[in-house]
């Protein structure tokens, strides 16, 4: 075995073991984040998007259009 | 007449060489794989037309005086790449990672391609008229990172006569993770693995979102500051999408500023698709490797997310370690697509784009092991 | 073992100084003001995320070779700030300015904060340890300017080495303005001065809108060469809004090229955080001038409106003296808050428009006088 | 008061003092201008600003959406 | 006092040399036809303040340490124009020239005002006090192409004291086309022939288009190298545009890219019109010799199609020669508003924009060739 | 005649007739392209471009309408 193959042995060990200490550090921070996190700022504003509108679309359409028609003009 | 004659000695027809003439063919090669077959159009397209008009001979695009050589700098300085990661960034939502983050797991795993291709490349010096040096192969082995800029950042630095070879393996191979992945992916898994249903990921929140970056920007400062440019300029993009208070920034580093770049860096990596360089029996050896470092990286991911299942009782589908590789997104739909073959109601797409995106932040750091431990 | 050793030594942590640490600090201090506090997000987003990037340890990533090193070339030329000047131009509206030109008055008067501080700092030299040339004293004076770009490029001549504390205190200030005005308008004005109503602009025809930056370019041409660079910018950029046959070019000026320069010049600006610049008692002054010269100047405006009151028939509300510091347009509508409060009818948002845009006029003008007389 | 002081204050009359004369000749040439455009090119294009548009809302919201269609279908 | 002496000596009043003062009225002119006359304002805009900024005196924002000297590196290395050549690559349709290949014919005879000026540049020489070189009457020559990034191009290699003039000349009589192209057309066509309609264009499909840009990039690389830096990028914007695959980056090549390069370049072209310069009997010959290369441009492109009727049954409107100068689309409207002049139901627009464009190709052709024999 | 007006003509002769020899090639070339891909490719898409839509106008409006509002909400 060559020196630069064991040399290319150590960099796996070596790069491999940081990607992962590296990721499970990462892991560990998330965890810790998340919690400090959802406890002291509880906000969940994903959740919005899965509320649906039910406004009627036919007022929508005429809102939209309408929408349009002034910025066309006034911008 | 006389002005004929050096009109015909002007003229391309006279002065080709083969290797030129050769290096046009596979410039075409890969504006029709971009135009025709689909392939990563994006980039391949302006690598392809930049190795076309690289090689034309007389004209010398590529050389002092020509535009190629001028956009390269972009390259050479480090800028073209680390502006698309910002763009990448400011693409990325962290949420599914975030939401379950032992799947980072699975990112870290499927890096294990760069280091054993890496090793594969010190092997092949056994065959004669080949020869890479560990930089070579370090560039070689961060193809199985799946990511372009990645790629192409690490080559620059350590091998820019490869750059060439190594981007277009990159942006091929992550164009062909729907061939290459799902083979591998059955063969190491079981009906039943594959029919695993995870459970629904939580929501999470603006702050979360918002603090991550910071997060693994901070970490990878204090471990691993060789990474940092890669990582913070991510971090940034990340950061710029999340806050909310930057929208204009935000839109313009993942539209027109990394639509721009992308052009020039396609432009300037196609530049260094030269006959010298391309036509040799390193090329092969690359493109090989490359393939290699693919296969091994998705190996590795759905043989991690196997072995995590041994510790834990909330089981992970072990399809989802191959999105590990990144190549975001195909190989988070690979995933999905298996999924379903297996089970018509298991949507694994979003639980794969956790490992998928954790992928680009393990080949981040890879490439920040290389940078700073390979001299 | 020794590969880890050496990987231990190429760690942040190992090789961290503590200035750096604290720059960092600093710089995550800007994030949060950014994004919890709202403060200049576009500028102070990018600049603070500049020091964090600028002061890692081992990635030297302002240092040769690395991104913000040769971003920093886009200030060093003096092509960023000149460039956002541009889109600022093309995104200002003239006609309140030009339908009541007296309020150009305003935002002369203004200027004074700038030469106080100036002289403020001058004065400090008495303060052992602390040692502002002249060149320093001019740099420090142009945050009263209230304009971020011309502190800027007036900074990167005079004074690069403040470069980071300057804009860090211009934009801060600004941000601050709706705190740091207020208190000074009150007590400069009585409640009767704040109750006056001032008369309906005129409409300003397209003619005068496209004169307008042509005439502000030839006085200065003929007065004051030195400020051409950052007057003519700004008149190019607001020629190309007004003349309405460049609308694509002035969309571009004030959409996706000031986006992509502001992320750029927020990042060279973070680059000049170092510790050893920043790490100073000169910061401490600077801070605190700062703060003056953007009280003195807000005084200066409301104190010369009164003035002017005393001479003319038609009055002028003296709250809209303080917008004439520029910081457009934060400083006009605060004219507008306290005028609402002391009169629920009276809207002053466009009469303060006028003193404000005079104010960016006014301190281009006073960087030319610096420029061309500080040696 | 030391020499730097007393060129600091030199300064800073110059400067002001350049600042108004430069603001003020800018007043006059604004006056003037706009004495000879308002009398030779009396066009004032910005009342259009206020014209208010009267047109049934339901026909804008047709219109605005066949618009909408040519435009995705034949651009 | 010695303070104000010192102000007085460093305004533009105490500066002013007659040289400037006159090109900084040639910018107020440049800047006078563009908005108030719509002539080609995207470029004679930017010219003429570039005109402007660059004569301002003291300032030297065309000197080393300016603005303008920066920014003409864009066009000294020829990035720039080419950038500007791939979006109108981006922005081009071939579809009417492949539909009706020979209309390429006229483009190609349209080329021979470019060697006719050039010719008459080296016959100027024999007035007393004109000295054109070679390299001088080929720039010259080059404005005959009508093609304002193909004109910068050259000039800028060959000529570039002359870029200046030579930019102005090129972008107005472009402008200027709808006056100068009529008469010339009426004199040589008779009421008959410019009633002769033309049979309906056939439909060209999507995979001619795509190969279409290729071919010209292939054979230009076989032919003349020299004009592939020029060919090479519009080839790869009309591809980026009709392969479909890359829409992000036609649409920002077409749009921001090419907003931003515009104004970059006609920033840095006008700040090639200094007195030195311009202030010369060469100016003159310039603008004499580029209207005529227009005028027999013209009359080429006509005399051409009524060549080919004579061999040809299907007949061809001479009309529509004329737009073989390029100018596009200007030219192709004339053709079609002539036609419809003497015959109201016949619209040539289409047919015209098929030597229009095929103008653009034989006049980089053109440009390749005088690139490659001029020395 | 002068030896640059001599290399001016020379010029002349050698830059048309290389503008049309590499016209007329292309001419041939683009025919011989046409005919292969016509053959062998015969896609018409541009076609479409005439097909023109029979959809109630109002129907359109609604869809139109719908599709803003969704896109607002939930991109
Ligand atoms: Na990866
Ligand atoms: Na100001
Ligand atoms: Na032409």
């Amino acid at each position: 075995m060559t020196e630069e193959i064991r040399s290319g042995i150590e960099l796996m060990f070596a790069g491999m073991g940081i990607v992962f200490i590296f990721l499970a550090m990462l892991v560990v921070a998330i965890n810790l984040m998340s919690a400090v996190l959802q406890r002291y700022f509880p906000d969940r504003s994903s959740k919005l998007l899965f509320v649906s509108s039910s406004i009627d679309k036919s007022t929508v359409a005429a809102i939209t259009a309408a929408v349009h028609q002034y910025r066309s003009k006034h911008y | 007449m006389e002005n004929l004659l050096s009109l015909w000695h002007s003229t391309g027809l006279y002065n080709f060489t083969g290797g030129q003439a050769f290096m046009m063919l596979v410039g075409f090669v890969l504006l029709f794989l971009a135009i025709s077959k689909g392939f990563e159009p994006l980039l391949l397209l302006p690598i392809g037309f930049g190795a076309i008009l690289s090689n034309i001979p007389v004209a010398e695009i590529a050389h002092e005086g020509g535009l190629l050589y001028y956009l390269y700098y972009g390259i050479k300085m480090g800028i073209f790449p680390l502006l698309i990661f910002m763009g990448v960034g400011a693409m990325t939502d962290f949420g599914p990672m975030i939401a379950n983050p032992k799947t980072l797991l699975l990112g870290a795993a499927a890096q294990f391609g760069i280091f054993a291709s890496l090793l594969g490349a010190l092997a092949l010096n056994i065959i004669p008229g080949l020869e890479f040096s560990l930089k070579d192969a370090a560039a070689i082995g961060i193809i199985g990172g799946a990511d372009g800029p990645t790629a192409i950042y690490v080559a620059s630095k350590l091998a820019p006569d490869l750059l060439g070879a190594i981007a277009v393996a990159a942006y091929s191979y992550m164009a062909l993770v729907p061939l290459i992945q799902p083979p591998i992916m059955r063969a190491l898994t079981t009906e039943d693995e594959r029919k695993i249903e995870m459970q629904q990921l939580r929501d999470v929140s603006k702050a979360e979102k918002i603090v991550f970056p910071l997060m693994l920007l901070l970490l990878s400062v204090l471990l691993l500051p060789s990474a940092t440019p890669l990582i913070g300029m991510f971090a940034l993009g990340n950061l710029m999408r999340e806050s909310g208070v930057v929208e204009r920034l935000s839109n313009t580093a993942q539209n027109e500023l990394i639509n721009i770049v992308t052009i020039f860096l396609g432009l300037s990596v196609g530049s260094k698709l030269s006959a010298e360089a391309f036509l040799q029996l390193k090329t092969l050896g690359i493109l090989a490797l490359g393939a290699c470092a693919f296969a091994i990286g998705t190996a590795a991911g759905v043989v991690m997310a196997k072995i995590m299942n041994r510790f834990s009782s909330t089981l992970i589908n072990p399809l989802i370690g191959a999105a590990g590789v990144s190549a975001v997104p195909m190989a988070a739909r690979v995933a999905n697509k298996l999924g379903l073959e297996s089970n018509p109601h298991n949507f694994l797409l979003m639980h794969a784009m956790g490992p998928n995106v954790a992928g680009v932040i393990g080949s981040a750091v890879a490439a920040g092991v290389l940078l700073s431990l390979v001299k």
